[in-house]
């Protein structure tokens, strides 16, 4: 019995069935930390991108070390940093923050070069004439550079948002009770990994292909009208 | 592997789960605890000549035997009926009670497992171990229940307040009190009472289906070892108390596989 | 704000064909360079420029490619820094400001009120392509000057008259031919009513058939007294047309200047002949 | 002091990674091969063999495919009455280099079609057949067309290594874990740990930037 | 394996720059195309053509741009298919094979073995970047021939001689000019030994100072008289020079043929004189 509902064994499909609704709870948490790794990504990501861009050496150059730094490490070695070692300094986030906080960590690393190549695609003659018309620094960033970025940044990040999806099981380590972890708690007491297992990953390759087939979507929604795109 | 083949290749390889004082592996790499010491000397006694100790999870370790992943686990895992479905176990090399670990001051005022069932308040459990079971029979609801993967990461999650309280046997409890000041034995604990009675353990030596032999053999030598002050030496040291000790004989496998 | 009178609203003489031939050398310069020296590394690429505009007179400057023709408008544009020398506009100091009494490097603030004289049309239009038209020419007249979106979009709508495109208001730049981007590029820099007028090459990178019907609306514009016009170009019997002077251009300096009948017919210099001898002079 | 005595055990643990990280990177970088030239074969059966094992690994989390192999492909094989009990490496090696193979193959399969197709033009002109124009022509300029892609699919890769520990493989983060365990340090494990894997993704980044170079020679001296 | 003959081993006329004048007219046809007919979609880019080149024959073909020239080369090397008609080159039919006494469409073992008759110059040269000149020379002949690498490199060599690159044989095509690389492209198809040389537009892609090595060798090739060369070109003296026939080209079917002194000095079709008045004709 997991989440109050029970498991019949009696056969194989019937054990299945019986665990999908249990999986799916599962399911409803692995979207949940996805959704809130790949908001925390976006932010942290664009706030890094901004670091990088600046003119000030003392700030462009950490930042891009830390960029660095997070790309390069395992979110499993992240993880375990920011749930055991933060607790030390007082800082006890419940196991699912803890979880979701890391990957955002992690991907804001890729976002944030995001966010670089999508403002670097706006071409020059863009922020020349926007000068030119005497438009100050922000309204060039907020009207003239952002919409015209973002047609092209949107669709690289829906790839990460499936690709942080898929990495949501690694949460599972720190007792987030992810797809993942309900399908290994369901076979550590039926001692039937067969059956949850290979659901969890038929499931994955559901929400992969829904995920990405809503980015392609997406991507062939997005209002670029007039946006030249390469 | 059954008994041949291991004498065949000369090597037992025995898991553990890095349970402090049940099993465990230090930092040289060499295993110690109460199933390994005595799992070592009865190798010795069967005519085994070296041991590979595999370090895995404790939910991994019914899984690993079946798929052969090792011969033998020396965790003393407790010998219950759903287990004895999946694997062959010892007779009884170990009896321990319950206990619960707190964080620092006991600051929620826990004292025994029924407490859960009441108060809302989370108890974490370990991937696999037992006390699920005492918990859902002591009515506990899942909610409050946070499963961690590992012995260890209860004195994290205890005193960073993830739960008020681990719930696991009274040896890891005290092992894990003396790792750090942060967290403590929970004072005046009541063991918790399903069916009537007060709940015990008895650990054993566990093998795969197809290992009677080997399971045999090393009955045999168990039997004989635990005649012996050496068996007794090693259990204290672990911090098993004499009636511990003693109660290892109060029960066979046999019986504890049926009731 | 500025002592440089603007275009007046939407007044513009229809069809006119012949020269602004209005005597402007009595008039106080409106843009002065003085031995303004640029460099791209280790390349000069202006050298020591004296250069002067007066206001309402029409200029153009031809020259070989890479002479540094565009890197006149641009510094005017403040898009590029200068490396020596002192630039005035409209009788103020454009990389400097005076502070307590002193010059010293002017900050955003005092640039930006500098470009407020000036709008520049670019070869390559640069309109914004996620704006229709009329946002692209609203835009600034709204977020610069202060204008609310009915005064803006009125304003819009008389220079997009002017140009021609009254009917193309709500498409995107996307839309549009070439030569259509470039006259909506040239109303959106009028609706900021500018005292000067830079256009780098404003029809080259048009195909053939649509450069005519940008320069038929320069031409309207050169009709405007109090306009400043300061404009590169490769069309050099436009150029002899409309303009008061021409200033021919090689390797960052002024090699020859003067009315264009005398330029273009007879050139004084060696290096002037040979470049206007290696245009196909039409008409 | 106490960071000393982690050393050791680490370092253990670092080479088990390498090994891993080394093995998996080779047999993914041929899986890549083999994959991505069977999504563009001509033959269908070859094809969408290839497209389902890319979708499958590319559309699941690596992790559940460690745990499969681990945990349910013994099952499995026991219900068929077959022994698919593949020890620890084995499976950590096998899922890493599928993983890395699904992706490589997408890296593979766009170079190959990046390949000017007038260059196919001039080897069917000097009468090669299909397969030498494949090894000949297409393979060995595609490849330096890939190599970025594949650094940093090597990088992730020694990253993706770390969750080898969940199945029981002594490598670096398995390490780090039982010295946490045991010692309670956390943050001196942990700093170590994260500065020993960014050093090797440093070390590997330059390698792949050298291997990068000496692949692309040809290119490197074009105008 | 060919009834056709392979030019002889680098024994090349030095400085001929005459013609080839043997009389190829009493020989047999090495290429006939048949009411061959090509379509693109809906575009007829062939339309029913009858075409004939004798063994040794040099023919050049001439024609607007789009009218099908580059097609009927690349159908020789079954690059593209055909639509309807027959093809025979070297009096096998080249889309079909005979098996069981019927004609069935060819596998790829027999369009393999008709292609070794032919080699082929393309207007973008083609070399590949990844291999060094010699090795561009050498790989066809070791792996398709089977030559070993010695031989396959003595002929790498001699025909590196024969286009004048001898010193060039360790470099990579991007280290060389456009005429070079050409060249090399040349020396490349030959190594196969074929009967029949396809060039089309040998030297359009290269800058005009660079045409005339390109046309040199090719001229020295022209001298052999046993290589049948088909060449589409817009070098209209160059043709004129070498070929023993010149065809027009027009919508996909022979306008007018004959001996380039008449087509080009007296065409007798209107749509051929309009064509080659448009061409600037040099020399
Ligand atoms: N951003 C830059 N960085 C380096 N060099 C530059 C840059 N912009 C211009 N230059 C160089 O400065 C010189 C003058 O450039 P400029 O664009 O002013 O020439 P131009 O006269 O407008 O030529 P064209 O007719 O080709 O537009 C050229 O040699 C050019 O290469
Ligand atoms: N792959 C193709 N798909 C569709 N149409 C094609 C293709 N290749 C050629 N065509 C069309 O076939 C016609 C003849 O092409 P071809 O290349 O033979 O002309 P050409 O005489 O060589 O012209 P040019 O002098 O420009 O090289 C043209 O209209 C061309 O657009
Ligand atoms: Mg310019
Ligand atoms: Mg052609």
């Amino acid at each position: 019995m997991l989440f109050g509902i029970e498991w019949d064994t009696s056969s194989a499909w019937a054990f299945a069935w019986s665990i999908l609704p249990i999986l799916l709870r599962g399911m409803i948490v692995t979207l949940q930390a996805t959704v809130v790794g790949f908001v925390l990504a976006a932010i942290l990501g664009l706030l890094l991108a901004m670091l990088k861009a600046s003119h000030c050496r003392a700030i462009a150059w950490p930042a891009r070390a830390i960029t660095e730094f997070l790309r390069d490490t395992p979110l499993l070695a992240q993880l375990f940093f920011l749930y055991y070692v933060l607790p030390e300094y007082g800082i006890v986030l419940p196991a699912f923050l803890t979880g979701a906080l890391a990957l955002g960590l992690q991907y804001s690393a890729y976002t944030s070069e995001v966010y670089r190549a999508g403002i670097e695609s706006v071409p020059r003659g863009q922020y020349e004439a926007a000068r030119a018309l005497d438009l100050s620094a922000g309204r060039i960033f907020s009207a003239i550079v952002l919409p015209q970025a973002i047609p092209r940044i949107i669709p690289a990040l829906g790839n990460y948002l499936v690709s942080i999806m898929k990495d949501v099981p690694v949460l599972s380590v720190v007792s987030v009770l992810e797809m993942l972890n309900v399908a290994r708690i369901i076979g550590d007491r039926t001692f039937d990994y067969l059956i949850p297992l290979s659901m969890v990953g038929g499931l994955y390759l559901i929400m992969t292909l829904v995920a990405s087939a809503g980015v392609r979507w997406l991507d062939a929604r997005l209002p670029k009208q007039g946006v030249p795109l390469k | 592997a059954d008994l041949d083949q291991i004498r065949e290749r000369g090597v037992i390889r025995i898991a553990v789960a890095n349970e402090i004082p049940y099993g465990y592996i230090d930092l040289d790499g060499t295993a110690k605890g109460a199933g390994p010491d005595v799992a070592a000397q009865l190798a010795e006694r069967l005519g085994i000549g070296r041991i590979e100790w595999v370090a895995t999870g404790f939910s991994s370790l019914i899984p690993g035997l079946q798929a052969d992943r090792f011969d033998m686990v020396a965790a003393e895992m407790a010998i219950l009926p759903q287990r004895c479905r999946q694997v062959l176990f010892s007779e009884p090399n170990s009896s321990y009670g319950e206990g619960l670990l707190v964080a620092a001051g006991n600051p929620d005022d826990i004292h025994a497992y029924e407490d859960f069932a009441r108060n809302g308040k989370k108890v974490a459990i370990m991937a696999g171990a037992d006390q699920l079971e005492m918990l859902q029979a002591l009515g506990v609801p899942e909610a409050s229940m946070v499963t961690i993967a590992n012995n260890a990461d209860a004195i994290s999650t205890v005193s960073t307040g993830r739960a008020s309280a681990y719930a696991a046997t009274s040896l890891t409890v005290s092992g894990l009190a003396d790792k750090s000041g942060r967290v403590e034995g929970a004072g005046s604990f009541r063991d918790p009472v399903v069916d009537g009675q007060p709940v015990r353990s008895w650990g054993g030596f566990t093998f795969a289906q197809r290992s009677e032999k080997l399971r045999d053999a090393v009955n045999t030598e168990l039997q004989a070892f635990k005649q012996t002050p050496e068996w007794r030496a090693i259990l204290t040291e672990y911090g098993f108390s004499e009636a511990d000790a003693e109660g290892s004989f109060q029960r066979t496998t046999a019986e504890l596989c049926t009731e | 704000m500025t002592d440089i009178s603007t275009i007046n609203d939407g007044v513009v003489a229809e069809g006119q064909s012949s020269l602004a031939e209005g005597d402007t050398t009595g008039r106080e310069p409106v843009i002065r360079f003085d031995a303004v020296t640029k460099k791209f590394g280790d390349v000069t690429v202006l050298d020591a420029l004296d250069f002067e505009v007066r206001k309402g007179e029409k200029v153009t400057i031809i020259g070989p490619s890479g002479s540094g023709k565009s890197t006149v408008l641009r510094i005017l544009m403040t898009l590029e820094q200068i490396d020596g020398g002192v630039i005035h506009v409209a009788g103020k100091p454009l990389w400097h400001e005076a502070r307590n009494g002193t010059l010293v490097p002017a900050g955003e603030e005092h640039l930006r009120m500098m470009r407020k004289e000036m709008g520049m049309v670019f070869q390559q239009f640069n309109l914004f392509p996620h704006m229709t038209v009329r946002r692209n020419i609203t835009e600034a007249p709204m977020h610069v000057l202060g204008l609310s979106r009915a005064e803006a979009v009125a304003r819009a709508d008389e220079y997009l008259e002017l140009v021609g495109l009254s009917d193309q208001a709500d498409k995107f730049p996307s839309q549009l031919s070439g030569g259509q981007q470039q006259r909506v590029a040239i109303a959106r820099a009028l609706a900021m009513r500018p005292g000067i007028m830079l256009f780098d090459e404003p029809t080259s990178a048009l195909d053939p058939e649509l450069v005519g019907e940008v320069l038929n609306v320069i031409q309207r514009l050169a009709g405007e007294h109090d306009l400043t016009m300061l404009l590169v170009t490769h069309e050099m019997a436009f150029a002899r047309q409309i303009s008061d002077r021409v200033c021919f251009f090689d390797k960052g300096r002024i090699v020859e200047q003067g009315p264009p009948e005398q330029i273009m017919s007879a050139p004084r210099e060696a290096r002037t002949q040979a470049f206007l001898s290696g245009c196909l002079q039409p008409g | 002091m106490d960071w000393l005595n982690y050393l050791d055990p680490l370092l253990q643990g670092a080479w088990v990674t390498v090994q891993l990280t080394l093995y998996s990177t080779l047999l993914g970088g041929l899986l890549s091969f083999l994959l991505g030239v069977g999504r563009l074969a001509s033959h269908p059966g070859l094809r969408w063999l290839s497209i389902c094992v890319i979708e499958v690994f590319r559309g699941t989390s690596l992790l559940v495919q460690l745990f499969w192999l681990y945990f349910a492909l013994p099952l499995a094989g026991q219900a068929l009455g077959l022994d698919w009990r593949l020890p620890p490496v084995v499976v950590g090696v096998l899922a890493l280099s599928l993983n890395i193979g699904a992706y490589g193959a997408e890296v593979v399969r766009g170079a190959l079609q990046a390949v000017p197709p007038a260059q196919l033009e001039a080897a069917k002109a000097l009468d090669f057949t299909p397969r030498q124009t494949l090894w000949r022509i297409s393979l060995p300029q595609a490849i330096p067309e890939m190599m970025p892609s594949f650094g940093n699919l090597a990088v992730q890769n020694l990253k993706d290594t770390a969750l080898v520990s969940l199945i029981s493989l002594g490598d670096l983060a398995f390490r780090a874990e039982q010295i946490r365990n045991f010692t309670q340090d956390s943050t001196t494990v942990y700093t170590l740990l994260l500065l020993m894997y960014f050093g090797m993704a440093l070390v590997l980044t330059a390698l792949m930037r050298l291997l990068e170079r000496s692949v692309g020679r040809w290119r490197a001296t074009g105008g």
